[in-house]
């Protein structure tokens, strides 16, 4: 169980996310943000993995991953 | 759940005025997660430049000094001699650095300057409006070779890694790139390893970044990571110049 | 007679296109014009607004403070330069990205959702032409058809973007029309 | 036929035009479209546009391409000015014609890319070491951004003198209609410069003079021919000036706005002009000795006051010069400045009839 | 007890007793006593003596130490401080203290490393871009050279601003006996230094304000500062003024030869006196203001005329400012000033008894 | 009896103003010689520094531009550019190639400008009394260095020719010396090549050479050919770096 | 009372050397003292000179146009200096590098051949004291055992240039006492 | 057969020829030359050979060299 929050205000809609999401689960909301851009968005919080390769490619560091710890043994 | 990624505490809240996709960006979270992660957010001072840059002090959370286009290597050099417990970088642009700025950067290193430079090399002049860098490509059109860079009227790209490699006084110098999380991945470890040299007295270290620049290579952000991989990475090629 | 407009918006809403699109009309027309840009830190995004100003006699000061009209095309934009405006004066606003009311009560204002109309006929982009087009269709500084004409020099080759852009001239100008946009 | 154009842009055009096929420079806002324009010009009319490295390898090639006698030019704005302070004073000294564009912007230090005009002192005054002038022009129209590069290129080569334009970021940035004249004056021969020799005696080019007592001859030397300059090319627009009583002084933009301002006050019933140095350097004394029925000078200026210092040293005490400025890349509106000169209006002691 | 020491070492000793352990330069003559002076001295006391890749690398590093709170300063001469007039107009800007030293050579160019006094305007209006002063210290002899150095890091501490010391090569390189006085000002807490944060919040030092708004403010209160400075801070020596009918106005070197050309002109029965800028910025303007019994002002300089137009602008057209000087590393004699002397002296209409 | 060694043509009359025994004098005789065997006297432009051979405007017996310290490559650049027909060199010390000229030299070098730079290493600042130069090595006295350059506090010694051979403009990068007859002969070799590669279009040339200052190294003239041979060679090997 | 004194000659003959050997024993009487040097483009070789000043008074001008006393030590130095000299002055002249005749009638000048002198003495480069004696034993504006005692201060760790140098400070003083220099 | 000239006011007798000459023919004058220098000059015009070593390391070019040309057969 994994997944993102994406800051909508900081976004810039690059897309950068989107491309690189190995589940591909974000896509870029329908809404502008007050910056003028449309901004990302998890879609499918079943797939996301937690694997934070979005947040390690987001140019406006505007995303945050969180994941269902394993329990330790 | 638990958070397992978050912004680094060495970055303000403050949002990046970098255009849409343009890495800046990430390589500022990688810089400020070092910093957390070695603890030294409370000795830090970074020294931004002049390019698109210019504002770093507004994104990093610690003391910092904004350096006149191209001074950085000096101005750093004048706090690590006055503060020599503090952890001091540069963060320069290829204008700033590989320009105006070749002459700081080359005798930093040759002087063997204690401090860590973070060398984002985007093959262009960001701020100013996409004029040809030192480090534009052959053939690459900008603003200043509407025709693109012609070698014989505007030069060869200069290779600022290999450089300073053969000076004396470089420590460790690395060419890492932003266009795919594993070479992000490295990037990250080159930069921290950049800031541990420091922490051990290592002279001087450079990582050198190649970086997008959407805005004005004329591409989306996701086109412009192809660019660099396929177009810079072979004139530029990626890897550790001097680990010593 | 001089007419000082000022165009604000995001860079990259093509504020200083129609800017420059108005004074190489006005220009046909033998008009002294003046354009002037202002820019923001950032290449893309950021603030970007400029100045026009179409006059029969020489022109003077190339800064406005108080113009007499204004095209703003963002939220930021509005803050910015609402209390400039001079009495009376016109102000054509996109309304698509400003999600606030106008507070000045004493000037013309027509609330347009230029960026939505842009959208559907294709092309979000265009919203800059739909409030040219609502602009022109008040303020007869050039004549309308002239602009067109100006249009088709500038993309003269991408004859799709001309057909978009007339066609947000148009929208913007039939938007006055209805004349049902001042709350 | 009027054409639009940018007024960084007009430089580059008019340097074409003048005969100009080198230049060297390195990136700046706000001045930037005039290299892309020369850069985009110059392959197809064989024109050298070389971005240098920095700033001061700009003014040295300048100074070499000066040296073998081609019309040269560099440009940039205020910090990148500062950088080339060095290579300022070795053209000088050494007497090399060249054109050095200087887009204002908003200082000290980094500032800001917004308009300025806080570089007249370097420009007028000497920013590098040493004795020497440059002849400074000050165009206010992107008409004058062309019709004074004509005029800079023709007068560095006439006295072998670099020459500057000192505009601003409004000027540089703004669009108006201009008429492109035709460039008239002939390109002088320099037997001066270096070269293929072709049995001529051979040409050195320097500016060490190790014996002070040859520095001082060739300073007095330089100094004779600034006095000639001074003599010669005074240049100023005087507008609405003849039955003025209050005189605003204001050079660039500024002046631009003062139009404006004297245009507004002349309605209110106040009798306002305008003297508008053209050449900074020499500054045109000669429009302020004979002062009429003025009674009160404002200078206007895009700084803490710099110009005004020259005003004041013309003026010699005579009547009073007041100041206004902005900084920082602000500019006057015409209703700030109008109220200047109606506060100073109401302090003139008028003979009452 | 007195010592013997060259001017530049003087400095060089001063700057060391002000606390100040960081110097950053090039090499250059005639200043290079005072880097010599202090690579011996200061391996011992704790010291950094870096002699840097450039006259620009040096200045950028007086900028790095400076924002880290240190007394730290910087030497040159001329064609040096050209190249580091950007860099003096981020420090002006970013409000940071430190000394600049200007050991004055020959221009303008390369010209020769022989004395003189052509960089008064580019010290005192602004070599740099943009509105800022520096706090400019003029010394008259190996005496003072130690006592304005203590003067300059005080003051440029004090107001948080560059200062510099303006002197040229006689000064530099003659040797007199000194006092060195106890230095006894106490360095100020810098709490807008950057370094070790401590809890603190963070420290940012920067000089872009890219909203000319902004900017706007930040010049405001630069020009706020330099008002308190010019008011707090004027310096002048008058000598033999008091009955004077002729006043020599002269800085430096210059001063000291006419203290000389004043007793001969006395010994002749002509009243001559001095008035001796010692801050050239804050030019001493208060001094100029009650004439008393003088009908002439001789400005006397190693230049074709510089601060000639401070004393006029200080004087405004009361009296008639003449102007003497000499260049290119010539320095007048005695007897050629007391010539001009004699000629004014016999111009002056004096009342018939 | 035939003259077998003269004065090359292109030295003037006048005397050098060098020291006793300084080898610039040596590296003078040579640079003149090579312009009367190519037979270029007449379109030769030379560029003098400012350092010891400020004056070599005087000597020189060709067309002369003074540069100001370290911008020579600049001010060569825009010779060339302007007069592409002529040849030009310049000729400079270590402190004003390697220190405050740095930029430019590496810049012209990366253009490929088509020059040819003669760059004379005498590990000092000879012209302003011996202060330490980029050049100088480790444990050399100076006035600036009075006990010694160390590492730690003034910085390693650049190795200029090693740097300049990395870049992609540079066609031809040489190290020579002065210090006895062999390497004289050498040198001159090395010289006429970097003249001759110009001639032919080749980039960029430089031809660094070992050279001594008697004066204030505090040596005598044959000591100082010593010096240069037993300090100077080992951190400073003779040899083609680049040669292409 | 002031002494205004050049010493001129070339770079290396030990110009500045004896000329702060003057101001530093002149300091030890509580005189007010100025050196100054003045050089020539080339370190060794080329010309060099300096002033001293030693006064009772505070000192004015550090430039002397017309030195009262001088002591030239090559001929390029006479050729530049000899006019200089006020009437009546003292010149000390090395004439071991002076192959030519004083022109100047109306002063007082002493012939020494100094470097052969020196050289006698072991060591050419001692010339400077042969003339500095010659000067001090002529003008007494400081005392002679004093300047003894500075100059071995100056050469604390070398004993033989004291001996030497002492040597040709007195040879210098001796060729005065002959009186039978001038011509 | 062969000899040098050293042109007397231009050495600065530094001795380098000296130093480097094979045959050890170069010697310095006992007379001072204008400069101050005690300029170089050949004693054994019969040993010279001409070789130009001198000259080729002479810092102020002030030697040239003769030599009797070889028949040519
Ligand atoms: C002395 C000086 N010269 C030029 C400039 C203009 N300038 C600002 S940023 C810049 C270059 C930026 O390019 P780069 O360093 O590559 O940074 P980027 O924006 O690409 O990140 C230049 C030339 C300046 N501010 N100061
Ligand atoms: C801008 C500037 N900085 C410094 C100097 C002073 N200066 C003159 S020559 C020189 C260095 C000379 O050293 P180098 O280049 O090694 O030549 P050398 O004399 O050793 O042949 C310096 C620093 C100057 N003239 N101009
Ligand atoms: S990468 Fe970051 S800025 Fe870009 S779209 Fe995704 S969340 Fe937004
Ligand atoms: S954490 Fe991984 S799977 Fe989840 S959204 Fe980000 S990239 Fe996709
Ligand atoms: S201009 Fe280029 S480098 Fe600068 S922020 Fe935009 S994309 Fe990034
Ligand atoms: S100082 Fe050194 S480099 Fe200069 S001329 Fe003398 S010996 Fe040669
Ligand atoms: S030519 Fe040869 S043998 Fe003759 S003097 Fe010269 S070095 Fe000696
Ligand atoms: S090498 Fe030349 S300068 Fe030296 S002694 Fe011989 S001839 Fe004279
Ligand atoms: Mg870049
Ligand atoms: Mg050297």
């Amino acid at each position: 169980m994994a997944k993102i929050t994406v800051e909508q205000e900081r976004c810039k809609g690059c897309g950068i996310c989107i491309a690189f999401c190995p589940k591909k689960v974000i896509q870029l909301s329908k809404n502008l943000n007050p910056k003028g851009f449309f901004p990302a968005e998890l879609i499918n919080e079943k797939e996301c993995t937690g694997c934070a390769i979005c947040a390690l490619m987001c140019p406006d560091v505007a995303i945050e991953v969180y994941r269902q710890e394993r329990e330790k043994k | 759940m638990k958070k397992v990624f978050e912004r680094p505490k060495s970055l303000t809240d403050v949002h990046f005025t970098y255009c849409a996709g343009c890495t800046h960006g990430m390589i500022h979270r990688m810089v400020a997660e070092t910093i957390d992660e070695l603890k030294i957010q409370d000795r830090t001072i970074g020294v931004s430049p002049v390019g698109c840059s210019v504002f770093a002090y507004e994104f990093f959370n610690f003391d910092m000094v904004a350096a006149s286009h191209g001074r950085a290597p000096a101005v750093a050099t004048g706090l690590k001699r006055s503060l020599p417990e503090c952890i001091i970088f540069t963060y320069q642009g290829d204008g700033d650095l590989a320009a105006i700025g070749t002459a700081e950067i080359v005798h930093a290193a040759t002087r063997g300057e204690n401090i860590t430079v973070i060398f984002v090399n985007n093959a262009i002049y960001g701020m100013t409006g996409g004029q040809m860098a030192p480090t534009t490509l052959i053939g690459q059109k900008t603003e200043t070779t509407p025709f693109g860079r012609d070698a014989r009227a505007h030069g060869y790209p200069i290779r600022i890694a290999e450089m300073l490699a053969t000076l004396e006084g470089s420590s460790y110098i690395v060419r890492t790139s932003t266009h795919n999380p594993q070479n992000v991945r490295k990037t990250k470890l080159a930069v921290k390893k950049a800031f541990e040299n420091q922490l051990n007295n290592k002279n001087f270290n450079l990582v050198e970044i190649l970086s997008t620049c959407p805005s004005n290579w004329g591409l989306d952000s996701i086109q412009s990571l192809k660019w660099l991989e396929e177009n810079m990475i072979p004139y530029f090629p990626l890897g550790e110049f001097k680990n010593i | 007679m001089q007419e000082d407009l000022i165009i604000a918006g995001f860079g990259g809403q093509g504020i200083m296109l129609i800017g420059q699109l108005l004074v190489y009309s006005a220009l046909e027309e033998n008009k002294n014009v003046l354009w002037m840009p202002s820019y923001g830190p950032e290449t893309r995004g950021g603030f970007a607004n400029c100045t026009v100003i179409i006059s029969n006699e020489e022109i003077g000061s190339p800064i406005v403070a108080h113009p007499q009209s204004m095209i703003i095309m963002n939220l930021p934009s509005l803050d910015r330069f609402e209390d400039e405006l001079i009495p009376q004066g016109l102000m054509i606003v996109n309304d698509s990205l400003i999600n606030r009311k106008i507070k000045r009560e004493d000037i013309n204002f027509y609330l347009i959702p230029a960026t939505e109309i842009a959208d559907n006929l294709g092309n979000a982009k265009a919203a800059n032409m739909v409030d040219l087009g609502a602009y022109l269709k008040i303020k007869n500084v050039v004549d309308f058809t002239l602009t067109e004409k100006t249009l088709e020099k500038f993309f003269a080759n991408n004859s799709s973007l001309i057909e978009l852009n007339k066609k947000a001239l148009e929208r913007g100008a039939q938007e006055i029309a209805k004349e049902t946009l001042k709350p | 036929m009027k054409i639009l154009m940018k007024g960084n842009e007009a430089i580059g055009e008019g340097a074409i035009r003048a005969g100009c096929r080198y230049f060297f420079g390195y990136p700046i806002t706000p001045q930037s479209e005039l290299p892309a324009y020369l850069a985009e010009k110059f392959p197809s009319i064989g024109g050298v546009f070389l971005q240098a490295e920095s700033e001061i390898s700009a003014i040295n090639m300048v100074y070499g391409a000066s040296c073998a006698g081609v019309r040269v030019m560099t440009s940039s704005s205020s910090p990148g000015i500062s950088l080339k302070q060095e290579g300022i004073s070795y053209l000088a000294a050494a007497e090399l014609p060249c054109l050095i564009v200087n887009v204002m912007r908003g200082g000290p230090g980094l500032g800001t890319i917004q308009p300025s005009q806080s570089d007249y002192f370097q420009a007028t005054k000497g920013g590098g070491h040493g004795d020497y002038h440059l002849i400074v022009l000050a165009p206010h129209s992107v008409q004058e951004m062309v019709d004074l590069t004509y005029l800079a290129f023709d007068l560095a080569d006439q006295y072998r003198n670099p020459a500057m334009i000192l505009a601003d970021g409004i000027l540089g940035q703004m669009m108006e209609a201009v008429e492109l004249k035709e460039y008239a004056s002939e390109i002088p021969h320099k037997n001066w410069a270096v070269g293929k020799s072709q049995g001529r005696k051979r040409n050195i080019i320097t500016s060490i003079y190790i014996d002070p007592k040859v520095l001082e001859q060739h300073n007095l030397r330089l100094q004779a021919k600034y006095k000639i300059i001074k003599a010669h090319e005074e240049r100023a627009e005087e507008w609405m000036k003849e039955d003025a009583e209050i005189i605003i002084a204001a050079y660039g933009t500024v002046a631009r706005i003062a139009k404006s301002v004297i245009k507004k006050a002349r309605e209110k019933g106040i009798k306002a002009g305008l003297i508008r140095p053209i050449t900074l350097w020499p500054f045109p004394d000669k429009y302020f000795q004979d002062l009429g029925k003025i009674k009160r000078i404002l200078t206007v200026e895009l700084s803490s006051g710099q110009m005004v210092e020259d005003v004041r040293l013309a003026v010699n005490g005579r009547i009073p010069v007041e100041f206004y400025g902005r900084m920082g890349g602000m500019v006057p509106s015409i209703e700030e400045i109008l109220e200047q000169i109606e506060k100073i209006n109401s302090q003139i002691e008028r003979v009452k009839l």
